[in-house]
């Protein structure tokens, strides 16, 4: 009864707050809607039973699509009533309806003798080969030995969502060729920011830091891995940026690149040379299994967290502001 | 199978190199070294690539590759198949004609370009290569982030059909995933050859196939939702969208032939067949008829790439429709005919549009004498496309006709073709009249860039001599998967 | 558990729940943005230190005590700060009338301002300056 | 089961609903919003079907979580990619006068 009650609220929830982000006629109204849609959505993963995606989506999906949303939301000049609806063409419609359809379907099918009833052979197969996978959470051992070529290409997405940002602002980017500082009056003038707000900061930042490190070494027998420390790190990251004494995170700076492409880079050459000197195409070697994937996982986590951070934050030098 | 494996890793270790060295490509020089690089690059995977092809001809049975060792369920498996080393040749040359045409054409592309399309390439040899349901929704996404990425480098004009572009493409995929979640939710198998054992007819797995259907046929702009196409391609630079209409907008229909042909049971896809068709002389005749009404040249010839993948939807309909594994290569060879072609289109238009410095049709008048070798990559070409006897694009046409001509009850599908012919006749040939106009000839602005226009030559030449393997590429795609 | 505490546990849950309620009516009912931010600020650190206690008592052992002590500390710190922040944020964008402000920005106002009340920029040029070094940049 | 099957429809309602918000909506910024919310229904789907097993389905958890970090990327290099529009055309005084690279003509 308990439960039932629960997942109607969390259900009427979801389903206004999602109505209510698209459809809120002032557009911060709409974003302040989302971040909430994204923390109730944390809480149905808990509640799912899903521990590794609640943080995932508490972090990621509420915390910094919100950021960024908000960032976006500054470049519209006056925040006006923005719902002006399209007139609903034909096609969309037509889509809509057979989706609708779909979702009657969906229901009719899944009641309690429902075609979804058998159980899928993948999760006893996970438990059986957990043992030599070199990690005891079955969600990392999945995400890191199992599937890792997904988990690759997940990197080479996070680069290429980087790059392509980056491109966006070629005309604003002063990289100054001969490398000579900035003159002083050009320089942006120093507020300094409000002083418990630094107190602050200089609490929640370290704080942070140790949370993502944390649930990083941790991932390898419960909830957490490379995906949630990373945006973790970008959070503290974008905390010290609002203090503004984030470290320059510049893109023309080499060793912030070789943060960034790392990940990507070290589990691309583990995968080469598992091909050509070892078994097979990322078939770690069985005895030193767990160490390559905590080593994967620690650059991965890196890399994770300095390209959410530049996501987020935006490279310093980039554009100004 | 080794040699898969390096085309596909070749190319993402020099995305990452390039980024590590984030080389600037400002001067000339600098243009040349990375894309001498780029072109090294893609020369080996071409070669490698080949191989593959030649290994994959060979054996008769498709090899698989699980990755990481793990059994059956649990991997992600690759396959090679011919049909797959023949696309992912195909890519590497698309590639290196493009590598070649930015290193030496003065117009060159823009300079974040070489990472970008390495990108692209990295990311579609892994989808030819992926046998995995969720693995193909990651390459797809990979894919559409780079192309969209490469139509954002054309400048601030560009970024409205990027933003928009995105947006479809993002939500495609989405509806692609809702599919495969629903097929793991009926199955518990994302593998591709495991579930062709397993699948069988009824109410999830429709609901499924048709959700998958829908979010294919809107990234590969099939006709109904073709819609972003045109703004795209036209706004992109000249190289990119070249690559588009040759590539991007081939791996979904790839992953499209895969879902029909192998995972859903053939009684669907029989039923499926007719509607494909019916949808793909649609597109032939409304695309075409755009094609014939826009006034920019670069709109016409992504209009046309909206048609002449009716052709494409139409073997795929005809192949279901029948389960005749021989209609394969009218497929196949469409698609490398296609963006062989279309390359060249693009190449030549992009030659024409900068030469002449107008994006109007109208402006091309005489272009038969102030650009000559670009129109006349563009008449070749476009002389494939239509389908004329010796090229690439007839030797396709000439497979799906054979059976359509044996049997005399299908004669509207044979009418559809005519139609869809008589209408890119109609769209190649009203710019190729403009060309000839030498009355009121619209004098160049620039210099013509010879280099630039041979290269674009170059592709049309291949589609023609296409011919000549003909008999090798209808036998070694003939007996599909 | 002796049902002792149980029922004070639920007591303390009930009362920070009541807490929250009241909070969230604030937030609705109430004009302006300073006491919006007031009610919810207020109410919200409370709530959340009941709620914590109730949960403690019913709590295994030590550490989840111990952690729920701490996520309250969490909760407590950040809707202050940040109610400060929008406040000082609001205050700057549109500074209102110098009779609530509080002590140090009122008398500098007072000999900004000659006439009575009145709110024009220019008048109150010297509040933004000093203002402006309380403003932390919310880039 | 049944909770499963009830987070399944509401799930399939979230992605209606951000569908809806897509087609219909002209900001882009929240048609941006309207494709997260079509994610995050897609992965309500996933974890609803990953319920039924004993101990939550592991591969469809390592799916979402996948699939979350790509909803990310995608969303940040949209946000950016609609902002900087915004921006260039505040910044956009002269009229455009079809200069090569935009493109007046939008075909309907």
């Amino acid at each position: 009864m308990a439960e039932l009650v629960l997942d109607i609220t969390l259900a009427v929830l979801l389903l206004s707050m999602a109505w209510g982000a698209l459809h809120a006629p002032i557009i911060n109204n709409g974003i302040g809607l989302f971040v909430a849609f994204g923390i109730v959505l944390a809480l149905t993963w808990a509640r799912l039973g899903a521990p590794d995606l609640a943080l995932a989506e508490a972090a990621i999906g509420a915390g910094l699509t919100g950021v960024l949303l908000l960032h976006a939301a500054r470049a519209i000049p006056v925040p006006t009533a923005t719902t002006v609806m399209r007139p609903l063409q034909m096609m969309p419609s037509i889509l809509l309806i057979l989706l609708v359809l779909g979702l009657l379907t969906v229901i009719t099918s899944s009641g309690p003798d429902s075609v979804f009833q058998q159980t899928p052979p993948l999760p006893d197969l996970v438990e059986e080969r957990i043992a030599d996978s070199g990690v005891e959470h079955p969600v990392t051992a999945v995400l890191m030995n199992f599937r890792a070529w997904d988990t690759l290409l997940e990197l080479f997405v996070l680069l290429l969502a980087l790059f392509g940002v980056r491109q966006l602002f070629p005309g604003q980017r002063v990289i100054t060729r001969t490398g000579t500082q900035l003159s002083a009056a050009d320089k942006p003038v120093k507020v300094q920011p409000w002083p418990p707000l630094m107190a602050w900061m200089g609490v929640l930042a370290p704080l942070l830091v140790l949370t993502g490190g944390y649930l990083l070494w941790h991932g390898s027998t419960a909830p957490g891995g490379a995906f949630q420390a990373g945006a973790i790190l970008a959070a503290a990251a974008a905390v010290l940026h609002l203090i503004q004494n984030l470290p320059a995170l510049r893109w023309s700076l080499w060793p912030v690149r070789a943060l960034i492409c790392g990940g990507a880079l070290l589990f691309l050459v583990v995968a080469i040379s598992t091909a050509w000197l070892g078994a097979g195409w990322l078939h770690y070697p069985q005895p030193g299994n767990k160490l390559l994937i905590v080593t994967i996982e620690v650059i991965a986590t890196l890399s994770i967290a300095v390209t959410l951070a530049l996501l987020v934050t935006g490279d310093s030098d980039d554009f100004t502001r | 199978m080794n040699y898969a494996l390096v085309s596909v890793a070749l190319p993402m270790i020099t995305v990452v190199l390039l980024f590590l060295v984030a080389a600037p490509v400002y001067s000339r020089l600098q243009t040349l070294v990375t894309g001498g690089l780029v072109i090294i690059i893609t020369v080996i995977s071409l070669s490698t690539s080949w191989l593959a092809l030649l290994e994959a001809a060979a054996q008769s049975t498709t090899s698989y590759l699980a990755i990481g060792g793990w059994e059956d369920g649990l991997a992600i498996r690759f396959r090679l198949t011919p049909v797959v080393a023949l696309m992912l040749t195909f890519t590497a040359l698309i590639h290196l004609l493009l590598a070649l045409y930015g290193t030496f054409s003065r117009h060159g592309v823009p300079k974040d370009y070489w990472s970008l399309s390495c990108f692209l390439h990295g990311s579609l040899a892994a989808l030819w290569l992926s046998a995995d349901l969720f693995n193909l929704y990651v390459t797809l996404e990979l894919l559409s982030l780079s192309a969209v990425a490469l139509v954002a480098l054309a400048g601030p004009g560009a970024w409205k059909p990027a933003a928009d572009y995105l947006l479809l493409s993002l939500a495609a995929s989405l509806c692609y995933l809702f599919g495969v979640a629903l097929i793991y939710g009926r199955y518990g198998l994302l593998d591709i050859a495991m579930l062709t054992v397993v699948v069988n007819d009824d109410l999830i797995t429709r609901l499924a196939l048709l959700l998958m259907t829908a979010g294919l046929m809107l990234k590969a702009a099939l006709w109904p939702l073709h819609l972003w196409l045109p703004a795209a391609h036209a706004s992109a630079p000249t190289a990119v969208s070249a690559l588009l209409s040759a590539l991007v907008v081939k791996a979904p229909l790839f992953i499209l032939w895969v879902l029909w042909s192998q995972v859903a049971p053939p009684v669907m896809a029989q039923q499926i067949g007719p509607v494909f068709a019916l949808i793909g002389i649609l597109a032939l005749v409304f695309g075409g008829f755009s094609a014939m009404r826009t006034p920019y040249l670069k709109v016409l010839v992504a209009y046309s790439t909206v048609a002449q993948l009716g052709y494409a939807l139409m073997a795929l309909g005809l192949l279901l429709a029948w389960q005749q594994p021989e209609m394969n290569s009218a497929l196949w060879l469409f698609v490398i005919a296609h963006g062989l072609a279309k390359t060249s289109l693009f190449l030549a238009a992009g030659q024409m549009q900068t030469t002449l410095g107008t994006k109007r049709i109208s402006g091309l008048r005489g272009a038969t004498q102030t650009t000559p070798i670009a129109m006349f990559a563009f008449a070749v070409a476009g002389g494939s496309l239509i389908g004329l006897p010796p090229s690439g694009g007839f030797l396709a046409k000439w497979v799906l006709l054979e059976p359509l001509l044996s049997q005399p009850q299908n004669w509207p599908w044979v009418l559809g073709i005519l139609l869809g012919t008589l209408v890119s006749a109609a769209y190649i040939f009203r710019l190729v009249v403009m060309a000839f106009d030498r009355a009121r000839i619209n004098p160049p602005d620039i210099s013509s860039d010879h280099v630039g226009q041979w290269l674009a030559l170059v592709p049309a030449v291949l589609v023609w001599g296409m011919a000549l393997a003909g008999e090798q590429l209808i036998q070694l795609l003939g007996e599909g998967i | 558990m002796s049902n002792l505490a149980t029922a004070l546990s639920w007591i303390l849950i009930a009362a920070g729940i009541g807490f929250f309620l009241t909070g969230a009516l604030g937030l609705l009912r109430f004009p302006d943005i300073f006491t919006r931010l007031h009610a919810v600020t207020k109410t919200d650190t409370a709530g959340m230190g009941l709620l914590a206690a109730g949960l403690a008592i019913q709590a295994a052992d030590l550490l989840d005590t111990l952690l729920l002590l701490f996520i309250w500390f969490l909760v407590m710190g950040s809707t202050s700060i940040s109610c400060q922040l929008l406040a000082r944020y609001s205050l700057e964008r549109d500074p209102i009338d110098e009779f609530s402000l509080p002590n140090e920005q009122a008398d500098s106002i007072k000999t900004g301002i000659s006439k009575t009340g009145s709110k024009s920029a220019q008048q109150i040029k010297p509040t933004r300056e000093n203002a402006t070094q309380g403003r932390g940049d919310h880039g | 089961m049944n909770s499963g099957a009830f987070y399944l429809s509401v799930g399939m309602a979230v992605f209606l609903i951000g569908l809806h918000g897509l087609l219909v909506l002209q900001d882009n910024l929240r048609r941006v919003i309207a494709v997260n919310l079509m994610g995050a229904g897609v992965f309500l789907v996933l974890v609803a079907l990953a319920t039924r097993t004993d101990p939550v389905d592991p591969v469809l958890q390592a799916l979402a979580v996948t699939g979350l970090v790509v909803a990310i990327s995608a969303t940040a290099f949209a946000l950016r990619l609609v902002s900087a529009r915004i921006r260039h055309q505040q910044h956009k005084t002269k009229p455009d006068d079809g200069r090569l690279s935009s493109h007046k003509d939008k075909p309907r």
